[in-house]
């Protein structure tokens, strides 16, 4: 952490840098919060370890719409946040030399919304980490994990856990977990029954309250009006009946497509435990097979739905 | 009337009787998300569960409701005429939000008929809290774990039974009707006033708040909302986890000249919460969004109707996608306005 | 000089006779377009599919024509033909004569209840006699007109005086039986032959067959049978046995490269044609296997090698380098070939079908119609042209465009076409056009903001709609809709009466919306909007529903099912109705000035056609010397001069006052669209200051170079040159008075392999060319050519034959076993040449010692192109090549407005072709500057800027580069001028910030939502 | 619910130049097909918006075709080949979702291509036929009046 510290304040004066996004402490046991700093002064609040899930690419786009394009901002990068940013310069969100890319190593985040589904409605005080394992400590109750049983699930399969395009890298790489198979779940799934699936998503989203938590902690979510949002026409409708809840949870796939960097953050960000990244990363999945495709990588490729081939495979076609 | 009692084994006997005169609602856990949903029979309520996911305001107050139905033929209208309501195992801060929400849905001058029709039927029997949670303040905002505003029935569960303590007229009315229950003894009144006194003394000391009103009237251009605000997602993660949020959005829905008039929940967090027609918006910053927020809760509501819009449930904090937390907010409100020697 | 007329004659129209009157009307001629057929379109509109994209060939016809049809500027004379042309250049009178059809075409709506009735069965000439039709007929079903005519010879009541059954049968009264032939003479400044081509008949070949052998088919005949809409609806079967064939044989060359019977010619299209036939008869018929059985394929054309090495690779089609001898029956119609190896050895092979590639050839009545008008043909029946005057026949004012001038592919037909139209201009008395339209109507009544009063008319169509559909129950129901201010039934809505109607009810009922029930949009929308004009309506307020071609057309047996979709087809067209607003097609106005980028030959063509016919042309080279690739040809095949050629036309170039040239310049900048460029130069030299140009329209003529060759130590050796290095050496008489030559050709050198894939077409031309110019000199030098596929296509033929003939040597050699370059001497670099190669007929290694080699290297387009393109927003094919807008029928322009492109930059091209290109170009240009303003699409995108943010996806989607970046706001916005409304931006746009006008989202959701629904469900989920 | 019985409501986007043409060709040509399908006409398939389909679907269509022009034919040059890329994501989330194949299909029908339509219309109606009414993704009842 110190070396973090150090290095972002050397960075902050060298690059002459107006805003800083990176993560700091939270205020629940597991959390952390990000973090935006304006002088090196304040680089010592900067942490970066297992706790800092959110993706800290939106902030890029947010500070753009609050404050124009014109200063230079760095941000605390992992592999995703990193693709993240890249995926956006390339949609013509912020100018490449107005950002400073840090990247730092990442050995996988937390989801928080998986962590409260560990404890079942209680709370911890405190944790402690002992290798791989963790143990959470509550008012009355102590647990032991595996530290990947918390880890979000995008990180147990991230091929590329650290920032493919950077100007700075602090630390040493991380190797992937590799935990699991990247597209196991979402093969297995699709073994089952169409009725099976079916009845598997409308059970997920028939949980959604529309709260687009998921949407808002997307970096590729930067719509000056969601479509959802959208009246005259009014693209679906906007209480919570579940034909509309699935349409949006559809077309925001739809959206992301090709865009999408699987860094967890919509479904760490959802309250309710829904699974909104089966379906995203099936549609990841078709991306790279089907357009050879995988955002975020390098400044050159022109993302899968901005382009096409002539002999782009049609067997869907009648 | 004094204290009653019920022995665990019977609770679900209990609900069941209850069942046939009442639509039901208690804490359910559904794909692994707990809320209060109509007991079906044979289900089982999740009472010991700290606090549920969503809170309660739905029953009377759902994330959409119909308002009326329309036509060629003219209106229809869709007010509540069900089964009368007993809420089984509300904790008292949600319990408490009922007594905030009722000041705009009841009090004084209009009446919203949605939430009476419901609410008039309704006996809310609510659960003490033995174990608050370390994100729980109930204790800054004048509740706490076993506090009983918004009851009709207080309920304290030690070990092997349940007390059931009238509160309102109407809830010892019901309970003078119930054979089921027996009389609480001077032991189990002993062992509630402890478990009270455990609960309370396990969160920590609330800060004082009496200054928190007087110092956010001089904090309107505050760097503070910045601060907070550059974090925020905008998203209505705590709005619609709030048991206090009300605020609302009437939609039509229509085809072929028949549709419906719904009202749905909508946040003040969202930038088209207060987008004019024109495209103007007043609010056009998250920072302005956010601040409405606490102002609302903390301010103006106060204002109007002499107390904190908030109870201190904790689901905000501990649900935020981005961990603001609105104790830190609080806390750096008052020593902001201290800090300047404005209070 | 002479009285100039506006009108010109043009003659024949296929898709030549088609593009250069349209070309022609957009510069503001009245144009008379006579067609001998009852429906323009030609030979193109017979054609399934069209080479190298497989495009369908009618999809791509069908709007040309119909816009053709529909244009203002041109007057279509079905069934006629020309007598005679009198008079000089610019006042000419011609003689034409219209054959009655018997058929009224103002009445006539095309129901075709007539044909059901007329009991005459005819054999069907557009389907190439593979079915019947009646005597009372339409051409083909996409005929425009799309009136039916009847066949005099046949027609029962004509010939014998009985029947007349179709008369009764029309219920709108079209048929006059009291129609005459009328000979009529027509005003014209100039006159343009587009007749066409014949297919080649093969019945003079005896030994295959056809006609004898009923599977030995035509290819034109193998066209129609594959084709979705032809006699077997693309099903194909043998027509001996009515089964799908296993196999199917192509011989080419049938009635082509054929000096024994006078055809001594290449008719260019048959290689690529046969290619495309087996590619589609493959992907028709499963598990058919496809063989040609060829002398060399000819693929010379853009990406024809491409389509060439995907029909052998990806489809599997054989190849087999043989003339078939001779074609006998087996019994139950299968074929057996009998051919020679290229070894000699003899063999058969059975097919179930063998498609003859029958050549083009003159048609039949040419020479009677020369004679009557006084051209001269060539010795092949085409029209003469002159040296260097492609477009020009032998009588003044009178210009030959298509595959009459010599055999032809579409896109240089096109070419062909839009050049004539430039040749031919300068002989009318063409003003630049003031105003967009050609007729008055009333001031637009403005609606905006007003409650929608929705006119509903449905159309019975005599009985096509009421037959099945309750026409008056639609009325009824239509009425009960919202916003429905008034519906009425009407007989035939596009009859004039009917026409009136509508304009009188949106008058009495104060409508503001109109929706029509009745046919297609796609013929008659024009149709119905110009009465909404007439009425002082938007012509936008429209919207048509189309009960008949998809509805009661389509469901004849279920009058209530149709007459159900009919009441919701038209709810659903009042839904969107009630959306639909007033727009406005934006005014461009138009700089008359072009920009010319490249001074070589094509550059300078285009800079001349242009300057000619009185447009100012800024003409920009980046060498000091006009010239280019010319300036280094000092041969030609014939005994034209290239550099007669050359200098007569930088001395035009540098006489003509309305051509600014700059040499030695660059293009910086350039900046603007359709109508307003604004282009920096800048000289190279130094000091130079840059310079602004303003204009309207920019033409690309930026040539191409030969490949710099590092293969067969050309870079070692003196004795190692490029063609072009070689036809220098000829021309400084270097050969002259020295002992004898052995000079060795390698064709092909970096062309057409990995990485490298296209013909550069000129090359065998040129070894051609320059070993007939040394056997002339020297008739004694040894001169060999080691080529893959000689490829002397069209005229140019006759000369390898003669080659031949002087004892010039053709070996052929395989892409595996190229030819191998050895210096005798590996230590004197000044060495002769050791030339080994493997004789694939003798299938020996032979040596050859040369004293020089000359290379056929490869043209290859310049870097400095992607630079351009970039600036101009244009694309370039995978070989650097520029791209056009369409390979067939926008062979000059780009998918942008207002840029053109000729010359080497498009592909390699000879002298003519780059003539001819060029002066299409400078035509095409013409259209855009001949108007001072021109009218922008009225349904086109718009962009929201509330909404978007700016991520580009609609710039990357837009093939048009209409949707742009504005880098300060960082949003994007449409360049109205450009756009085209195919609504790609808006279905890609997430944040819904980009709408296509008439076509809007909200209009399409009203349309999806207007339909009652049978049953909706209660959700299993809530 | 026989299937006999049931008689789907079908809605079909078409491109103008080819798709709707060949549906005109198929009338003018006087080939039968099912009364099932209603159209919108739309200048290109590169138009339609995945949303009108999903909408479709909401709003109880039992089917939706999507027919534009073969590849290489597009009047606006590439408009159905950006399609063709929506469209397979579509398709491909619909499907893994548990939508039935049928439901959404997509055809290229040129303008020459009359049988083709009327073939595509049968086979795509008989196909929805078999599957039975829309039930997935159809707005309830209970919010909506029909």
């Amino acid at each position: 952490m110190k070396e973090l510290v150090e290095k972002i304040r050397k960075i902050f004066s060298d690059e002459k840098l107006e805003l800083l996004i990176g993560y700091t402490k939270g205020t629940l046991p597991l959390r952390s919060t990000p973090g935006l700093i304006e002088s090196a002064d304040e680089a010592d609040k900067l942490i970066f370890d297992f706790t800092c899930c959110n993706n800290l690419a939106k902030y890029l786009v947010d500070e753009k719409k609050r404050s124009g394009n014109t200063h230079r901002i760095g941000i605390i990068a992992k592999g995703c946040d990193a693709r993240a940013v890249v995926q956006l310069v390339m949609e013509g969100q912020f100018e490449r030399e107005n950002v400073v890319i840090i990247g730092v190593p990442c050995k996988g985040v937390i989801d928080p919304s998986k962590l409260r589904k560990k404890l079942n409605g209680k709370e911890i005080i405190k944790f402690k980490v002992n290798r791989d394992k963790i143990t959470l400590f509550g008012k009355n109750f102590e647990l032991e994990l595996n530290k990947n049983e918390l880890f979000s699930d995008s990180c147990l399969s991230c091929r590329y856990p650290n920032a493919v395009q950077y100007d700075y890298f602090i630390g040493e790489p991380s190797e992937p977990l590799g935990v699991r198979d990247e597209y196991a779940s979402v093969d297995e799934f699709e073994q089952k029954l169409p009725e099976k699936r079916w009845t598997y998503f409308e059970k997920e989203y028939s949980r959604c309250i529309r709260c687009y938590a998921c949407r808002n902690a997307c970096p590729m979510c930067y719509c000056e009006e969601c479509f959802v949002d959208r009246s005259t026409p009014q693209w679906i409708g906007k209480g919570n009946d579940l034909s509309d809840t699935i349409i949006f949870h559809i077309v925001r796939v739809l959206h992301t497509a090709g865009r999408c960097v699987d860094c967890g953050a919509c479904a760490a960000a959802c309250p309710l435990n829904i699974d909104i990244r089966m379906l995203g990363k099936r549609i990841e999945k078709e991306v790279i097979e089907r357009f050879g495709f995988t955002p975020g990588l390098d400044f050159e490729t022109e993302p899968a739905m901005a382009t096409f081939k002539e002999n782009d495979k049609e067997e869907f076609i009648m | 009337m004094d204290t009653l009692k019920l022995q665990k084994g019977n609770l679900e006997n209990f609900l069941q009787k209850l069942g046939e005169e009442f639509a039901v609602f208690a804490p359910v856990m559904s794909d692994g998300i707990v809320s209060f949903l109509e007991l079906r029979p044979g289900q089982k309520s999740v009472l010991d569960f700290p606090r549920t996911h969503k809170p309660p305001k739905d029953i009377f107050y759902p994330q959409t409701e119909v308002m009326l139905r329309y036509g060629r033929d003219g209106l229809q209208s869709t007010e509540y005429k069900g089964k009368p309501i007993v809420l089984f195992g509300v904790r008292p801060c949600d319990a408490k939000s009922f007594i905030l929400l009722e000041r705009v849905f009841i009090e004084p001058k209009y009446k919203d008929p949605y939430w009476v029709a419901r609410r008039n039927k309704t006996l809310i029997f609510s659960l003490a809290c033995n174990d608050p949670l370390p994100s729980c303040f109930c204790n800054w905002l004048d509740g706490g774990p076993f506090n009983k505003t918004g009851s009709d029935i207080f309920i304290t569960d030690i070990d092997d039974d349940y007390l059931f303590e009238p509160i309102s007229e109407d809830g010892e009315r019901f309970l003078s009707g119930v054979d089921i229950l027996k009389e609480a003894t001077e032991k189990d009144i002993k062992k509630a006033k402890n478990a009270k006194e455990r609960a309370e003394s396990s969160m920590e000391k609330p800060p004082k708040l009496d200054s928190l009103k007087s110092s956010l009237d001089t904090l309107w251009d505050e760097t503070l909302w910045d601060e907070i605000s550059l974090r925020c997602l905008g998203c209505a993660v705590c709005t619609y986890s709030c048991p206090t949020c009300y605020c609302f959005d009437i939609q039509d829905e229509s085809r072929r000249g028949k549709g419906v008039r719904i009202r749905l929940w909508d946040s003040c967090m969202f930038p088209l919460f207060t987008k004019e027609g024109s495209g103007h918006n007043p609010r056009p910053l998250q920072k302005h969004r956010l601040r409405q927020r606490f102002m609302h809760k903390f301010n103006y509501f106060v204002e109007k109707q002499g107390e904190f819009g908030c109870v201190g449930c904790g689901r905000c904090v501990s649900l935020c996608p981005v961990n603001i937390d609105i104790r830190s907010f609080i806390t750096s409100v008052i020593q902001t306005a201290q800090g300047r020697g404005d209070t | 000089m002479f009285n100039k007329n506006k009108s010109i004659l043009i003659v024949g129209a296929g898709i030549a006779g088609i593009q250069a009157s349209l070309d022609l009307a957009e510069m503001g001629a009245d144009v008379h377009l006579i067609e001998q057929k009852s429906s323009i379109g030609g030979h193109m509109a017979q054609l399934d599919k069209t080479f190298p994209t497989n495009d369908c060939s009618l999809c791509i016809l069908s709007p040309k024509m119909s816009e053709c049809a529909r244009h203002p500027g041109i007057t279509l004379h079905m069934n006629s033909s020309l007598i005679s042309i009198n008079g000089e250049p610019g006042n000419f009178t011609c003689k034409i004569r219209e054959s009655a059809t018997y058929v009224d075409p103002d009445k006539c709506v095309a129901c075709g209840l007539c044909e059901e009735k007329c009991p005459t069965k005819v054999t069907d000439e557009f389907d190439m006699e593979l079915r019947t039709r009646k005597a009372i007929y339409r051409y083909f079903l996409q005929s425009v007109p799309s009136n039916y005519a009847i066949d005099a010879e046949h027609c029962l009541r004509i010939t014998k005086g009985v029947c007349g059954l179709c008369e009764r049968a029309c219920t709108a009264e079209a048929i006059n039986f009291e129609d005459t032939d009328k000979e009529i003479d027509i005003d014209c400044g100039a006159v343009i032959l587009a007749v066409g081509i014949d297919a080649f008949d093969p019945i003079v070949y005896g030994q295959y067959g056809y006609r004898k052998f009923l599977n030995v088919v035509t290819s034109l005949e193998f066209e129609r049978m594959l084709c979705a809409s032809g006699p077997q609806m693309g099903h194909v079967v043998c027509p001996a046995n009515d089964k799908p064939p296993k196999n199917v044989a192509f011989i080419q060359c049938v009635g082509s490269r054929d000096r024994e019977n006078g055809r001594n010619y290449c008719s260019s299209v048959c290689c690529m044609y046969a290619i495309k036939e087996a590619i589609i008869a493959k992907e028709h018929i499963k598990g058919l296997d496809a063989t040609i059985f060829f002398m060399d394929v000819r693929a010379f054309g853009k990406e024809f090698d491409k389509y060439y090495r995907r029909a052998d690779e990806q489809f599997g089609v054989e190849f087999i380098r043989s003339r078939v001898a001779k074609i006998t029956e087996l019994p139950g119609g299968d074929l057996r070939l009998h051919f020679a190896h290229q070894d000699g050895g003899r063999d058969t092979r059975d097919f179930s079908l063998v498609v003859l590639s029958v050549g083009l050839q003159q048609r039949k009545d040419i020479l009677d119609f020369s004679e009557s008008i006084d051209i001269k043909l060539n010795d092949y029946g085409f029209c003469q042209t002159a040296d260097f005057q492609p477009l020009d026949t032998s009588k003044p004012g009178v210009f030959v465009c298509g595959a009459f001038s010599g055999p032809k592919d579409i896109p240089e037909s096109v070419m062909s076409a839009s050049g004539v139209a430039a040749r031919a201009a300068r002989f009318l008395g063409l003003k630049r056009q003031k105003k967009v339209s050609k007729k008055e109507f009333p001031p637009e009544r403005d609606v905006v903001g007003d409650r929608p009063r929705i006119g509903a008319f449905i159309c019975h169509c005599g009985i096509n709609i009421a037959g099945v559909v309750d026409v008056p129950g639609v009325v009824e129901y239509a009425k009960s809709l919202q916003n429905v201010e008034y519906a009425e039934d009407l007989l035939y809505a596009c009859s004039q009466d009917c026409m009136e109607t509508i304009k009188q009810r949106i008058e009495e009922h104060n409508l503001n919306r109109v929706l029509v029930a009745a046919c297609t949009p796609r013929t008659h929308e024009p149709l119905f909007r110009e009465t909404l004009r007439e009425a002082g309506l938007n012509q936008y307020l429209f919207e048509m529903a189309n009960i008949r071609d998809q509805c009661s057309w389509a469901h004849m047996n279920e009058p209530e099912l149709a007459t159900e979709k009919a009441k919701e087809l038209v709810e659903m067209g009042v839904a969107k109705a009630r959306g639909v607003t007033p727009l406005q097609k934006l005014p461009v106005d138009i700089d008359p000035r072009t920009l010319v980028i490249g001074g070589g030959l094509a550059g300078m063509t285009a800079a001349l056609t242009l300057a000619e016919t009185n447009y100012r042309v800024f003409l920009v080279e980046k060498e000091e010397k006009l010239g280019g690739n010319l300036r280094s040809i000092q041969f030609s095949l014939g005994d034209s001069e290239p550099q007669q050629l050359l200098e007569k036309t930088i001395e035009n170039i540098y006489n003509n006052k309305l051509i600014t040239v700059y040499t030695g310049t660059e293009i910086k900048t350039i900046d603007g669209y359709i109508g307003n460029f604004r282009t920096t130069v800048v000289p190279l030299h130094r000091g130079g200051t840059p310079k602004e140009l303003q204009h309207g329209v920019v033409i690309v003529a930026t040539g191409a170079g030969e490949y710099p060759t590092e293969e067969y130590r050309y870079k070692e050796s003196k004795r190692v040159v490029t063609q072009l290095e070689f036809e220098k050496m000829l021309h400084n008489g270097v050969f002259t008075g020295k002992p004898m030559q052995n000079v060795v050709m390698i064709q092909c050198v970096n062309s057409r392999e990995e990485g490298r894939d296209y013909c550069s077409r000129l090359c065998c031309s040129q070894a051609i060319k320059n070993a007939l110019v040394l056997k002339r000199e020297r008739p004694a030098a040894d001169i060999y050519v080691l080529y893959r596929d000689i490829r002397t296509y069209g005229l140019k033929e006759q000369y390898f034959g003669e080659a031949r003939d002087r004892g010039v040597i053709f070996l052929r050699y395989d892409i595996d076993n190229k030819p191998t370059v050895e210096l005798i001497d590996p230590e004197n670099p000044n060495s002769k040449l050791h030339v080994t190669t493997i004789d694939p007929i003798l299938g020996k290694q032979v040596v050859i010692n040369a004293d020089f080699v000359v290379l056929a290297v490869s043209i290859n387009a310049p870097e400095q192109n992607r630079e351009l393109a970039q600036m101009l927003k244009v694309p370039l094919n995978e070989d650097g090549f520029f791209l056009e807008a369409h390979v067939k029928l926008r062979p000059v322009d780009f998918a942008t407005d207002g840029i053109f492109v000729c010359g080497l930059a498009h592909c390699p091209k000879d002298i003519d072709e780059s003539i001819t290109q060029a002066t299409a170009a400078a035509a095409r240009a013409m259209t855009v500057i001949s108007k001072m303003v021109v009218e922008a699409e009225g349904s086109i995108c718009e962009v929201n800027s509330e909404l978007c943010s700016g991520c580009g996806l609609c710039v990357e989607v837009c093939a048009y580069a209409a949707a742009e970046m504005d880098e300060e706001k960082g949003i994007a916005f449409i360049n109205e001028a450009l756009c085209k409304g195919c609504g790609a931006c808006a279905a890609s746009c997430r944040s819904g910030a980009i709408d296509l006008k008439g076509f809007t989202n909200e209009q399409i959701f009203s349309a999806i939502d207007s339909l009652e629904m049978a049953e909706i469900l209660q959700h299993s989920g809530t | 619910m026989k299937t006999k019985d049931f008689e789907p409501k079908i809605m079909t986007f078409l491109c103008n130049w080819c798709s709707y043409a060949g549906a005109d060709l198929a009338g003018v040509s006087r080939l039968q097909y099912p009364t099932n399908t209603r159209v919108i006409r739309v200048p290109c398939s590169g138009r339609i918006d995945p949303l009108f389909i999903l909408k479709c679907l909401q709003d109880g269509y039992d089917g939706v075709l999507i027919s534009g022009c073969h590849p290489g034919d597009c009047h606006y040059i590439s408009g159905n080949y950006v399609a063709r890329r929506r469209f397979a994501i579509l398709k491909t989330a619909l499907e893994f979702m548990g939508i039935e194949p049928g439901r959404v299909q997509f055809s290229w029908v040129s303008a020459g291509e009359g049988e083709k339509f009327s073939q595509v219309i049968s086979k795509v109606t008989e196909a929805v036929k078999v599957l039975g009414p829309m039930r997935k993704l159809v707005k309830a009842a209970n919010s909506l009046v029909g």
